[in-house]
C-alpha cells in the first residue's frame, strides 16, 4: 500500500482501475464528473485497459453498464443528483435482473431549483429499489468500500447491484490521505467476475420477458432476501479486506464512536460524521456523555447491529441530510421503526450544501441531551447554522465571530 | 485536539487559490503527515473572490468542515484585506501570510512577501496574471516549518510539467529564503 | 417458381407457439432477420408488442439470447454489450429490435447517441407506425390522416423520417426494407452484419389490428406501401444513397402508381379528407425529389 | 431459454384452418411469410397445426391458391 494525498473522486477512479472493470458508461454531471475524467485520462494514458462507452444521458449510462454485465462483463458507472433521478428507471431495471454491477454516487442536492452542492436525498431516494447502498464518510472508505463493493455484489450469495455514496464535493473534492492498496492485493482479494448467468449465444437465454404473477412474485422476494442475507457477506468482505486496509474497520456493516458507554446516541451518515465526533470529544469533556453511530449501509438496513447498538441508550437523536417530505427524514424514519425507545429525536440540517461544523453538532447535540433530560427528545428539527438564518449555502464570509 | 494547523487561504478566482491549499496537502503527505485541502465550491469566476482550506496533522483528520478558526491566514491578493474580511476568526496567537509590497499594517504576527514581483521577475504569467499561488507556499512553508521545501519540490514536479514546474520550484525557494516578518509598532 | 430460399440461412429465428397476434408483420420481420443473420445473434428488445411475443418466462418465443430492457435504453445496452463481446473475443451481431415509437419517440436521444458514437451494431426499426403494444397511440412515425386512438380524428402532422435523420448521422450503412420484399430485407440485412459500426435498418411491418385490414392480406399491403411509393425502398452505404430497383418509377411522379390503392386498405385512412390526402401525396413527392437530389451527391 | 409454445398452444386460436392442396408446386412462399414459423419444408410442405393460428397468410400469399382457408366448425 502506498500513500498519497487524492480527492474522494480520485480514490474511487483508482478503485475502479485496481477492480480491474471491463466497461466504464460515462456521462457528466458536478460532482461526480472528475472521477469519469480521471478514468478517461487514464484510458488514455494506457493505464487502462477499460472499454469507456461515452454516452448521451445518465440513463443510456446505466444502460450501457447493465449491457456490458450481462455479457458478462465487469462494469461500473457514476452519477449524481438528477443524474440519478434519471437513471431511476434503469436502475430497477439492472436490479430486476440480478446482474453485479458497481455504481458511485457523489450525493448532490435535487432540483428545482438548481444547487450543486451536498445532500443525500439523492441517494437516499434509491432505498426501495433493492440495491445494496453504503455510504463512504472519508476518501479511503469511497475508496475502500467501491473495492469491496465488485466482491459482494459478486458474491453468488448477493448477486445485486450495489452503489456506493459519498458527499459530494466535501469527499468528491476533498484531497486527503488515501492508502492505495497494491495492484496484487486486489488481484487477490477481487476474484475474477462471477455473475447469476452470461447472456450469449453458448446460453441463449432470454432476459427480462414476461414473467407470470407468482414467479414475478417470488423474484421480488428472492431479491429480498438475497438483500437481507448480503448482510453476512459484507461482513465477511469487510473482514478480509481488513487485512489489506488495517485502518479501516469493515467488519461490522455501521460504525460506533464512544457509543457503548454513552447514555445519549447520535446516528448520522457520511462526512460529516467527522465533526461530529469533534464535537462529542468535546461533550464527554464537559461530562456530556454522548456516543456516535454512523450509518455505513442503508442497504442492507442491519436490523441486528442498530437495535444492539442503541437498545439501552436514554435517547437517540438522528441527524439527517435528507428529506423524506411529508414524514421528515430517512434515517430519523428508519430508526423509529428499528429501536423500540421512547426518545427518539430528528434534526434536518446540511441541505443543498449547508455546511456545519463542531460547533454546530455541539449546539444541536448539547440541546437534544437537555431535551431528553427533560424526557421531551422526540420529533424533528430543522437546523440551520446561524440564529435565524435562512436557507442559503453558508459561506465563510458570513460566520460572525 | 487533534488538529494541528488549520490554514485558510484567500484570493481571487483564476489565482490557483485551490491548487495552493491542495500543494500543501500533497507536499505534507509526502512528509508523512496527515493533511486535507478543499475548497468552498460555488459559481467560480475570474477575479470574484474565493478561498480554500488546508488542515496538517500528525494523526488522521475528521473534520471536514471549512476552517472558521484557522492558525494561519495566506493571503494571495493584499487588496483583499479592503474589500472583505480574509482575518476573520484567526486565532489570537495566529499567523499572517501577505503577498505585498509593502508591510502592511495587521493587528496579528504578520509575514509579508513581494509574490507578484518574483511571478513576473520568473516568467511566472498566465493570462496576463502573475502566478503567486505556488510561491506563496515557499513563504508559508519557511513560517510554519512542519512541511519541507523537498516535499513541496516533489510535489509541484507532480502537478506541472517541464519549464513550468521548473520555473515554481525556483520561485518557491526565493519566497523560502526572502519572507520577512513585519515588524510589530508599538502603539 | 424459384424464390431463391437456398441463400436464406436456415436458422430458425422464431419458434412457433408466440403470443403474437395471427398475421402479425413483426414475427415475419423476425423470422427473416434469422435467415439474414444466421444464429449469432444477441437480441435486445425494447419496450413493444416483442415484449410480450416472446410469450412467457422462462421460455421464450425468440430462438436467440435476448435482453429485454426499457425503452430509452436499448442502444446504449447494445453499446456496452457490443464492446463486452469484443473483449470476451466474441463475434455476436448485437441487435437491437424496436418498435417506432421506441424509435422516433421516446428512445431517440439513446439512438441518436449510438449511431453518433458508431457504436457496433444493428438497429433496426420495426414500423408500424403507431405504439400498437399498448393499443394503437400516435408516434412521432405515424403517417398524416391516420386514425389512432389518440389521434381519433385523423393524425394531423406528417410522419417524423427517422431513414434520413439517421442518415444525417453519417454512419456506415442505414436502409429501409419492407416485410412485402422478404428477399430484399434478407440482402441488407446480411450486408449490415458484414459492415463494422452502425447500421441502422427500417423495416415496414404493416400491422392488421392497428391499421385494420385483413390479417391474412399483411404481405400484401407491405407490397402495396412500395408500389405506391408510400414506401421507399432505399439503402445509404458510405455516403452513398441507392433506389431499389422495385422503386425506380417512384422517382417520376407520372409513373407512380395512385396512393388511393395503399390507402384504401387500410380502416386507419378511413377519415382522411380530401385535403389531408392530397397533404399526404404532396410530403411523399417532396420524400422522392429528397431521395433524387440525395442520389446525385 | 428458446423454447417452441412459449405463448401457449396457439393452434386453439385457430378458427379458420388452412389446407394446402394437390395444386401446390412447392415454390414455398407460404413457408416465407408465415408469422408463426409453423409451415415446414423439410418433407414436402406440412403445417403445424399444433400452433398454427389460422391467420390466411399463406393462404394469401400462394401465387397459385393452392391453400385452401376451411372452417374448424
Amino acid at each position: 500500500m502506498r500513500q498519497k494525498i487524492i480527492s474522494g473522486n480520485e480514490a474511487v477512479a483508482l478503485a475502479v482501475k485496481l477492480a480491474r472493470v471491463g466497461l466504464v458508461g460515462i456521462y457528466p454531471i458536478t460532482p461526480q464528473t472528475s472521477i469519469i475524467e480521471k478514468l478517461a485520462e487514464m484510458k488514455a494514458n494506457g493505464e487502462l485497459e477499460a472499454e469507456i462507452v461515452r454516452v448521451e444521458s445518465e440513463h443510456a449510462a446505466m444502460a450501457s453498464t447493465f449491457g456490458a454485465a450481462v455479457a458478462g462483463v465487469r462494469a461500473f458507472t457514476a452519477t449524481a443528483s438528477q443524474g440519478l433521478l434519471y437513471m431511476h428507471e434503469m436502475t430497477w431495471w439492472a436490479l430486476g435482473s440480478r446482474v453485479p454491477i458497481v455504481m458511485v454516487v457523489a450525493s448532490r442536492a435535487v432540483g428545482a431549483p438548481w444547487n450543486i452542492w451536498d445532500e443525500n436525498t439523492d441517494f437516499m431516494s434509491e432505498r426501495d429499489s433493492g440495491w445494496l447502498m453504503a455510504f463512504a464518510s472519508n476518501p479511503q472508505e469511497a475508496l475502500d468500500l467501491t473495492l469491496q463493493a465488485f466482491r459482494i455484489s459478486e458474491d453468488e450469495r448477493v448477486f445485486l447491484p450495489m452503489m456506493v455514496g459519498m458527499d459530494g464535493f466535501i469527499l468528491s473534492h476533498m484531497k486527503t490521505n488515501v492508502y492505495i492498496p497494491a495492484e496484487e492485493e486486489i488481484d487477490a482479494f477481487l476474484p475474477p467476475r462471477r455473475q447469476p448467468y452470461i447472456l450469449d449465444t453458448e446460453s441463449p437465454v432470454g432476459m427480462g420477458n414476461i414473467f407470470p404473477p407468482i414467479e414475478y412474485m417470488k423474484l421480488r422476494q428472492s431479491i429480498h432476501e438475497a438483500l437481507v442475507r448480503s448482510e453476512d457477506v459484507i461482513r465477511e468482505v469487510g473482514k478480509e479486506y481488513e487485512k489489506i486496509n488495517p485502518l479501516g474497520s469493515y467488519s461490522t456493516l455501521n460504525v460506533k464512536y464512544k457509543l457503548d458507554t454513552a447514555d445519549y446516541a447520535v446516528v448520522l451518515m457520511g462526512a460529516w460524521a467527522g465533526d461530529a465526533m469533534e464535537a462529542i470529544d468535546h461533550l464527554r469533556d464537559k461530562g456530556i456523555n454522548v456516543g456516535l453511530y454512523r450509518i455505513r449501509y442503508v442497504r442492507p438496513w442491519s436490523e441486528k447491529e442498530i437495535s444492539e447498538a442503541l437498545k439501552d441508550k436514554k435517547a437517540v437523536l438522528v441527524i439527517d441530510r435528507a428529506t423524506a417530505m411529508g414524514r421528515g427524514s430517512p434515517l430519523y424514519e428508519e430508526i423509529k421503526a428499528t429501536v423500540n425507545l421512547d426518545q427518539i429525536s430528528g434534526v434536518i440540517s446540511g441541505l443543498g450544501g449547508v455546511l456545519l461544523n463542531k460547533e454546530d453538532f455541539v449546539n444541536i447535540i448539547s440541546h437534544f441531551v437537555e431535551k431528553a433530560k427533560l424526557g421531551k427528545a422526540n420529533g424533528i428539527n430543522w437546523y440551520y447554522p446561524q440564529e435565524g438564518g435562512k436557507v442559503e449555502l453558508r459561506t465563510p464570509k458570513s460566520i460572525e465571530e | 485536539m487533534i488538529i494541528s494547523l488549520e490554514i485558510r487561504f484567500h484570493g481571487r478566482g483564476g489565482q490557483g487559490v485551490v491548487t495552493s491549499a491542495e500543494l500543501l496537502a500533497t507536499a505534507a503527505g509526502i512528509d508523512g503527515l496527515w493533511a486535507s485541502a478543499f475548497p468552498i465550491y460555488g459559481a467560480e469566476r475570474r477575479g470574484a473572490e474565493i478561498e480554500a482550506y488546508c488542515r496538517i496533522s500528525k494523526s488522521q483528520i475528521r473534520e471536514t468542515s471549512p476552517i472558521s478558526r484557522p492558525d494561519i491566514v495566506v493571503i494571495l491578493d493584499p487588496t483583499l484585506l479592503k474589500i472583505s474580511n480574509p482575518l476573520r476568526g484567526l486565532k489570537e496567537s495566529g499567523k499572517v501570510i501577505i503577498n505585498s509590497k509593502v508591510p502592511p499594517s495587521v493587528d496579528f504576527e504578520t509575514y509579508y512577501i513581494d509574490a507578484t514581483k518574483i511571478a513576473m521577475d520568473n516568467n511566472l504569467v498566465k493570462s496576463g496574471w502573475p502566478l503567486v499561488n505556488i510561491i506563496m507556499l515557499g513563504a508559508l512553508l519557511k513560517v510554519i516549518g512542519t512541511v519541507s521545501l523537498e516535499s513541496l519540490k516533489i510535489a509541484i514536479e507532480d502537478e506541472f510539467e517541464g519549464k513550468i514546474a521548473e520555473l515554481n520550484e525556483k520561485a518557491v525557494e526565493i519566497a523560502y529564503n526572502s519572507v520577512k516578518e513585519v515588524e510589530k509598532i508599538a502603539v | 417458381m424459384s424464390l431463391g430460399l437456398r441463400n436464406l440461412s436456415k436458422s430458425n429465428s422464431l419458434l412457433s407457439g408466440t403470443s403474437a397476434c395471427p398475421g402479425c408483420p413483426e414475427n415475419m420481420a423476425m423470422r427473416m432477420v434469422g435467415m439474414g443473420l444466421g444464429s449469432d445473434v444477441a437480441l435486445i428488445v425494447i419496450a413493444g408488442c416483442s415484449s410480450v411475443i416472446q410469450g412467457m418466462a422462462p421460455r421464450n418465443s425468440y430462438n436467440f439470447p435476448v435482453l429485454n430492457i426499457a425503452f430509452a435504453a436499448g442502444p446504449p445496452a447494445a453499446s456496452g454489450m457490443a464492446r463486452a463481446y469484443r473483449l470476451r473475443n466474441k463475434n455476436t451481431t448485437v441487435v437491437v429490435w424496436a418498435g417506432d415509437g421506441g424509435t422516433a419517440d421516446i428512445g431517440f436521444a439513446s439512438l441518436s447517441g449510438a449511431a453518433e458514437r458508431n457504436e457496433n451494431f444493428i438497429y433496426i426499426c420495426v414500423d408500424n407506425e403507431a405504439y400498437m403494444n399498448s393499443g394503437g397511440q400516435r408516434s412521432g412515425s405515424t403517417p398524416l390522416g391516420a386514425s389512432t386512438s389518440t389521434t381519433p380524428e385523423g393524425k394531423k402532422e406528417n410522419k417524423k423520417e427517422m431513414i434520413f435523420i439517421m442518415m444525417d448521422h453519417n454512419i456506415p450503412y442505414a436502409a429501409t426494407a419492407s416485410i412485402g420484399y422478404p428477399h430484399d430485407f434478407v440482402t441488407k440485412l446480411k450486408k449490415a452484419k458484414s459492415i463494422n459500426g452502425f447500421k441502422y435498418l427500417q423495416v415496414l411491418a404493416p400491422d392488421p389490428y392497428g391499421w385494420m385490414f385483413d390479417p391474412a392480406k399483411t404481405p400484401e399491403v407491405g407490397k402495396l406501401a412500395v408500389q405506391t411509393c408510400y414506401w421507399p425502398l432505399i439503402e445509404y452505404e458510405n455516403g452513398k444513397l441507392t433506389v431499389n430497383s422495385e422503386c425506380m418509377h417512384c422517382l417520376d411522379k407520372s409513373t407512380r402508381r395512385p396512393l388511393i390503392d395503399f390507402i384504401k386498405t387500410q380502416g386507419r385512412f378511413k377519415k382522411i379528407t380530401e385535403e389531408e390526402y392530397k397533404k399526404l401525396e404532396e410530403y411523399i413527392d417532396s420524400m422522392w425529389k429528397r431521395i433524387e437530389k440525395m442520389m446525385e451527391l | 431459454m428458446p423454447d417452441k409454445g412459449a405463448g401457449g398452444k396457439t393452434g386453439n386460436w385457430r378458427v379458420m384452418r388452412p389446407v394446402i392442396t394437390e395444386k401446390c408446386i412447392k415454390c414455398k412462399a407460404c413457408y416465407l411469410w408465415c408469422p408463426e414459423a409453423t409451415i415446414h419444408i423439410e418433407d414436402g410442405v406440412t403445417i403445424d397445426y399444433e400452433y398454427c393460428k389460422g391467420c390466411g397468410v399463406c393462404a394469401s400469399v400462394c401465387p397459385i391458391k393452392a391453400i385452401k382457408m376451411v372452417s374448424e366448425t
